[in-house]
């Protein structure tokens, strides 16, 4: 189904993306891990094409989706959602809109120029906000909602280009504990009932092993870790992070704790290494 | 942390050189400016100003814009007397209605001041009897010029006397005499004829009489005939000058948004992370230099050959250099966009104008539509200094009756209407700005 | 060819609204020969109307004398001269006037050796184009420092009375049509203006210098017009004041006896004079 | 929590579609109505424009280059003149900088008194705010031009009544836009001054100034900009600098087009130089420091 | 020495201070404690003059604050200092012109405008700033630091106006538990040490009962409880906070808990501060 082969990605003389191969027999929910730096965004820019790859192939359903190009490349796209860390979003334009925003890629220039979108769109747009629990919100301006509302908006326009991929890059790492939950089960549920094929940059282990069913661990540009969640220990983790012996997961992860004592010593340390 | 940490003698030291630093440049600055402004008294020539200010000049000013004077002229040739506001055709009075305090007779006049001192004109002789001074009177002859019943060693300032002329010149008239003609200007309070002409037969009509009163022209209806006669006042010409004021408004309205409509485009060619190619860029930004570099009144000149006067020229004088500065401002609002909503948008498979329409317009435009209203309104100002050369709108009217000096009422009358519509279109454009910004 | 419509411009010391209502009539007797629309423009300055004239947007005018001969330098097959105003006494022209105040002591152009000269608006004839050629020609050279200490623009005749009068320069020129007396500041011009304003007493200023006779500026119409149309229109003006002379009194902004024809050769030694003063 | 599971039932959803149509129809037929408007103001616009214009649009387009050609190709032909001309016009462009330059200070001094006056929170007479806004727009409104013409005739010709109007012009629009960068200003650092029983002065200068000089000198920058070219336009209407003998060169027609050429490029250079100055230290000094868009309020 | 007697303050026809009397007879360490919107700032503001009383009377040493004017007015403010829980620094200006602020309610306008510092009040600010242990700081702007110290400059600020009495609005409430420690036992040794009346809004019992010499509690307004630390009882502090039966102190207490995860970071800190 999706068959990585040695894709690379150079900035200048570093490569970000180096020789990175795997393959994807089935929709499967997929998780990729790895320090700060480490290619997670630059793989799923390229796999979207929103940057270009240096060098290797990227087949999906047996077409290498990297040579494509104008209208073939806009149609890929629309077949392969994304999801950003910043959501991504039109602040001032309401939900709706937004969410309808899925379906640039196949309506013509000049109706959308006009905001002019079928009816049915509009009630299939409504009818996924509703799905992922934010309907009544249809009508507000993308800017007055909550972060995890907003990701959630951003679900739903990915959703609503009824992709057969879906890509995620850090979907919850500018949410609190309680939103983060809420739009990881929203991507599993999707995973679950429309089987779609869902790749998530994660940047906490305990979410990737709670939600994922494989698991791809980046370091460097190049894959150093490709299991299942069973297989990634501790170690297997250290070796990931390149932590040292003291690595403790707590320190990322998402579970809700005391907080207030935990941002206290936080901005002590913040302050510290500076 | 230690509360007991004794502060080295140094740090005293260094505290004391940084206030000495901030004390300098506090001394500094307003020595520079008061420098500057030294060299400035020297260049303006401020000390030779100061002796060729003409305070009489600013009186006589003032003191035109809220009153008027009425003529009464005698011409010592012919012997007719002319009683005329502001010496104009338009205002001379007829046998028939007269001013209360000017009684014209044969070959004569008397004339009642406010300040209930009397000028008389009959014949070659004036006679100005004024109060707690005395009478002033004189006479012309053909041959012998004018002469005078005072002695001329000791008269005072306000008394001008020549063999050619005598001219006596008080708070509440000024009188002349020459061979020629005898004439006395009898000021009064208010604008002349504001309201209706003395042809007019709603003259010297109060509101209540016009509105309430019998019908007095058996033609029209009152309300009707008023208008009419007001709308059409040939000494103040109150639709010409509404008319004005809305070509003053069309030059700014068309040049604004004409430059708006044309600079979106092109600013997407200025701006760097949207220009294709740096050598389109770079003529986009020198051609919005050029176009804002040359002054709107200087491109008011150069299309004159083209266009011709007339407000289509203003409207694209304003046009050229509008575009300038639209150009450059869009283009920097552009380089402030957020790639990300572009981003979001282009993953979906979106086609480039798509982008733009959904990435990048959103963002843009409260940025846009503020700055176009605020040129808006202060356009509206510009443009009366444009059609103040190319003949057009309110601006010709002002600086025609500015530059010939002659009527000071008229010109605090349009001063005023300048005024009123740029305010006006400030809270237009502020009210614009705030329901369109805040509103979608 | 025909025309579509018909635009005059006018050009005077006037308040652009009483130029546009004293040439109504003017317009509507036009508009009803040619049976085309008639427009009145009123640009600010001699450049408008010279810039219209030129560009062909105007198509007759009203000028100045130094306009005209400003235009026929730019393009000699733009206008023609048809008409010009004579004055009562049967005269077509008018005087450019030096004066100064009484009490500066100043009573001829020997007088003013070393001294501050003011002109008015350099496109003006009567108030430099003319002056400056016929000043230097008697003797006292224009360059400043050479005879005269100074010598400035005060932008326009009435800042040059008010510069006079104030003393800011020690002498100046404006326009007065000669006719009338001194005192009264002439029958008609600037000096009378500024008069009957109470800007000056003229028993304060003293007339120190005449010019020969200018020509009034003439009534021009642009050459490419169909000849007909050049036809009808001057000799309606032409008639004007036999056939309504109150309107005619408006056009001439004042009295005068009638329009009468002239032609490009009146104009000959001012534009040999605009010729002498250009670069 | 804000759950999955509890999917929106029909009825909701469908009132949601409805009400979002309704909206929908709504707002496209407001915005079809506006642009409808729009187009049509400018049509119309244009064409009464248009009509009242001596020469037309179409007929004027071809012939746009044909003023500015006379006088490139007579200065072409006489290019031996131009460092002549230059040379001579340079005093005047040194006044018309001086104008603007005077005219900037002082105005901006004004605009500094009268925008503390009239913004809410830190003017010492709260109940005179809407006076002193009103004087603000007023001398904002008024043209300079205006002022001009009426201070030559009392103080005669020269470079002072062009300094005096632009500065009374400078007041009003710098002061609107100061007492906006006031606005902004964080009322704390006052409060804490007022605490230690700080004069309005005190407060003012050493609460407020420290926080807004930026935003101001910024602003101030680009008044003086907009005001170089105000200066050299007064010069049309006899308030010396270069603006005057442009006119003078350019509406004697033939004859003076080097002249007039000179004086432009001149006029054009200074411009362009000041405006690319004041835009490189305005940059610098807004880096990151500003909260408000110094451009918002631009040239007027 | 300080007598209050039925001091109010009412915005609209709200009371936010509502007749509060008290008295105290030698300098003491006084903690106000009481819920948001108990009108503990108000009554600080109203005594430091930043807002005029309704009605009432505040005598300190027999005179009556409240109807000082003008230069009077300015002198009470210059013998009371107010410490403020946001510091109200000026924070685009060096630490020592801010402690010299202390000193503007006794020079003129004028030479205070040009920097015209006397030399001994140079010295005397960077004392106290050496007093309160951050005399390094003294060229820096204010703005470059942190919480903790910018409180300690506001400190400073208030001792250089050698005030009678220091008010302290919430002075700990935007800090971290380690600077809220070394402000409060700054104030407490300026107590101690100079003899001076602190009066400190707190909005934590622990705090409150740890520094204060006499606590007093308000409610809407009105003084509830008046009395020694020993005397607030828990009891007493749920009238105070109109709580139920199940408040527990905890709940705004500083103290640092939630072992694991503190311990997790501690760990991290003690590496990055070797
Ligand atoms: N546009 C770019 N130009 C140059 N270098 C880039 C660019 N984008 C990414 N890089 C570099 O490529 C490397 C991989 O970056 P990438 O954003 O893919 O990492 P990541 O795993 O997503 O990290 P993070 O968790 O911080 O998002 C980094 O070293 C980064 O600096
Ligand atoms: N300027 C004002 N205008 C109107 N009401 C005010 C104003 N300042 C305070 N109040 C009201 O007065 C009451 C007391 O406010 P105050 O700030 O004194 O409470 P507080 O005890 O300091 O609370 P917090 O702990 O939140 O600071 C509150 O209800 C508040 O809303
Ligand atoms: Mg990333
Ligand atoms: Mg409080």
């Amino acid at each position: 189904m999706l068959e990585v082969k040695s894709l690379t990605k150079r900035f200048g003389t570093k490569a970000a993306v180096d020789k990175v191969s795997f393959h994807i027999d089935r929709p499967m929910m997929i998780g990729i891990i790895g320090r700060s730096g480490a290619g997670k965004s630059t793989f799923l820019r390229m796999m979207n094409r929103l940057t270009d790859a240096s060098e290797g192939e990227l087949l999906f359903e047996g077409r290498n989706v990297l040579s494509l190009k104008g209208a073939e490349k806009r149609q890929w796209q629309s077949d392969c959602a994304m999801i950003f860390q910043q959501f991504n979003l039109v602040p001032r334009m309401d939900v709706v809109s937004n969410v309808l925003h899925g379906t640039l890629g196949r309506r013509s220039t000049l109706t959308t120029m006009f905001n002019l979108y079928p009816e049915e769109d509009i009630h299939k747009a409504i009818d996924i906000l509703g799905r992922l629990g934010i309907s009544e919100h249809a009508e507000k301006r993308a800017e007055a909602l909550s972060g995890g509302q907003q990701q959630r908006v951003a679900i739903a326009r990915a959703l609503m280009q009824d992709p057969k991929v879906i890509l995620a890059d850090e979907p919850i790492a500018s949410l609190d504990p309680m939103n983060a939950q809420t739009v990881m089960e929203a991507l599993r549920r999707i995973h679950d009932e429309d089987g779609r094929m869902v790749i998530a940059n994660l940047h906490t282990l305990d979410t990737a092993r709670r939600y994922c069913d494989r698991i791809i661990g980046m370091r460097d540009g190049r894959v150093v870790f490709d299991g299942t969640p069973a297989q990634l220990t501790t170690g297997v983790a250290r070796d990931i992070y390149g932590a040292g012996a003291d690595f403790s997961e707590a320190a990322t992860s998402t579970e809700i704790r005391d907080h207030e004592a935990v941002e206290a010593v936080e901005r002590r340390l913040a302050k510290l290494t500076v | 942390m230690s509360l007991a940490a004794n502060p080295s003698v140094d740090m005293h030291a260094r505290a004391k050189a940084l206030i000495a630093r901030k004390r300098m440049l506090a001394f500094a600055l307003p020595l520079i400016v008061l420098a500057y402004f030294v060299y400035i008294f020297f260049a303006f020539d401020i000390a030779g100003l100061a002796g060729r200010m003409r305070w009489d000049n600013a009186v006589t000013l003032v003191s035109d814009t809220y009153s008027y004077k009425t003529h009464v002229e005698r011409n010592n040739r012919t012997g007719e007397i002319k009683v005329a506001v502001e010496g104009e055709r338009k205002g001379t009075y007829n046998a028939t209605n007269y001013p209360a305090w000017v009684k014209v007779g044969e070959d004569a006049a008397v004339i009642t001041l406010d300040d209930d001192g009397t000028i008389e004109i009959a014949d070659d002789m004036v006679r100005y009897d004024v109060p707690g001074f005395g009478v002033i009177e004189a006479t012309q002859s053909r041959t012998g010029g004018v002469t005078i019943n005072l002695d001329p060693a000791t008269l005072p300032d306000w008394i001008s006397y020549s063999k050619t002329r005598l001219t006596v010149t008080t708070k509440a008239a000024r009188l002349s005499l020459t061979k020629a003609r005898s004439e006395v200007f009898v000021y009064e309070f208010g604008w002349e004829l504001f309201w209706f002409t003395l042809e007019s037969p709603y003259y010297g009509h109060g509101l209540s009489g016009i509105l309430f009163g019998e019908r007095i022209d058996p033609e029209r209806s009152n309300l009707m005939g008023a208008w009419q006669d007001f709308w059409n006042n040939a000494i103040w010409r109150h639709g010409d000058t509404v008319w004005a004021l809305f070509e003053t408004v069309l030059m700014a309205f068309l040049g604004t948004f004409g430059a708006a409509i044309i600079a979106l485009p092109l600013a997407f060619l200025a701006a760097r992370n949207f220009a294709p190619l740096v050598a389109i860029r770079m003529a986009a930004r020198r051609l919005f230099d050029f176009l804002r570099g040359v002054d709107g009144l200087i491109w008011t000149i150069l299309l004159s050959r083209a266009f011709g006067p007339g407000p289509l020229t203003g409207a694209l004088a304003i046009l050229f250099t509008d575009t300038g500065s639209f150009g450059k401002l869009f283009s920097e609002a552009l380089e402030n966009v957020d790639e990300k909503q572009i981003e979001g948008v282009a993953s979906t498979g979106a086609k480039p104008l798509q982008r733009y329409r959904f990435g990048v317009i959103p963002q843009i435009v409260p940025v846009l539509l503020s700055q176009v209203l605020y040129f808006l309104e202060s356009n509206t100002r510009s443009a009366t200094i444009i059609g103040a050369i190319t003949g057009g709108g309110i601006g010709l009217l002002l600086t025609q009756a500015m530059i010939t000096q002659k009527d000071w009422e008229e010109v605090s009358y349009y001063i005023v209407l300048v005024v009123l519509l740029v305010m006006a279109m400030d809270s237009f454009s502020g009210w614009l700005r705030r329901r369109l910004i805040k509103g979608d | 060819q025909d025309i579509t419509e018909f635009r005059l411009g006018i050009l005077g010391g006037e308040n652009a609204q009483d130029r546009v209502a004293s040439n109504q009539c003017f317009a509507d007797k036009i508009a009803e020969a040619l049976g085309v629309e008639v427009k009145v423009f009123t640009p600010a300055d001699y450049n408008g109307v010279m810039q219209g004239l030129l560009g062909g947007t105007i198509d007759a005018a009203w000028m100045g004398a130094s306009s005209y001969a400003g235009t026929f330098i730019a393009d000699p097959e733009a206008v023609e001269p048809v008409l010009v105003k004579q004055n009562v006494d049967g005269s077509i022209g008018y005087y450019s006037i030096g004066f100064a105040r009484k009490d500066s002591g100043v009573t001829s152009l020997e007088d003013l050796k070393g001294k501050k000269f003011g002109f008015g608006d350099p496109n003006s004839t009567s108030g430099y184009l003319i002056p400056s050629i016929e000043i230097a020609a008697a003797g006292y050279p224009m360059q400043p420092g050479d005879f005269f200490g100074d010598v400035v623009f005060t932008g326009g005749h009435e800042q040059t009375i008010v510069a006079v009068n104030n003393g800011d320069v020690d002498a100046g020129v404006t326009w007065a049509d000669g006719l009338g007396a001194w005192e009264d500041g002439y029958n008609n011009g600037a000096l009378r203006k500024a008069v009957d304003a109470g800007l000056v007493d003229m028993n304060d200023m003293v007339q120190i210098w005449q010019s020969n006779i200018i020509p009034e500026g003439p009534f021009v119409i642009r050459k490419a017009l169909p000849q007909d149309v050049k036809d009808k229109v001057t000799e309606l003006t032409a008639n004007l004041w036999e056939e309504d002379a109150d309107c005619a009194y408006g056009v001439a902004h004042g009295e005068a006896k009638d329009f009468i024809p002239v032609d490009h050769e009146t104009y000959a030694s001012i534009v040999a004079a605009r010729l002498a003063q250009s670069n | 929590m804000a759950d999955l599971t509890a999917v929106s039932t029909g009825a909701s959803l469908d009132a949601t579609r409805a009400h979002y149509m309704a909206l929908t129809r709504q707002r496209r037929l407001y915005g079809g109505i506006m642009l409808l408007v729009f187009v049509l103001l400018l049509a119309s616009g244009f064409g009464i424009a248009n009509d009242r214009n001596a020469g037309g649009f179409l007929p004027g387009l071809p012939h746009i280059f044909d003023f500015p050609a006379d006088v490139v190709s007579e200065a072409w032909a006489k290019r031996a003149n131009l460092p002549g001309h230059l040379l001579k016009a340079l005093p005047a462009l040194i006044e018309t900088i001086n104008i603007a330059a005077v005219a900037t200070i002082t105005g901006a001094f004004g605009a500094i008194i009268l925008s503390l006056l009239s913004t809410n929170g830190l003017a010492p007479w709260p109940r005179l705010i809407p006076v002193f806004r009103r004087i603000m727009d007023l001398m904002r409104a008024l043209p300079e031009i205006v002022i001009a013409l009426v201070l030559i005739f009392v103080l005669g010709s020269g470079p002072v009544p062009a300094a005096i109007a632009i500065a009374f012009h400078t007041v009003g629009a710098l002061g609107k836009l100061f007492s906006e960068v006031n606005e902004n200003a964080d009322q704390k650092p006052l409060e804490g001054l007022a605490s230690v029983g700080a004069t309005w002065p005190q407060r003012m200068m050493l609460g407020l100034v420290p926080q807004v000089a930026p935003n101001w000198f910024s602003y101030a920058l680009l008044r003086f900009e907009i005001n170089i070219r105000a200066s050299a336009i007064l010069g049309f209407v006899g308030a010396g600098g270069i603006g005057y003998e442009l006119k003078n060169a350019i509406s004697w027609g033939q004859g003076k087009f080097d002249e007039a050429a000179a004086v432009f490029i001149l006029l054009f250079l200074t411009i362009v130089v000041f405006d690319q100055m004041s835009s490189v230290v305005r940059n610098r000094l807004t880096h990151g420091s500003m909260k408000s868009d110094p451009l918002k309020g631009a040239a007027q």
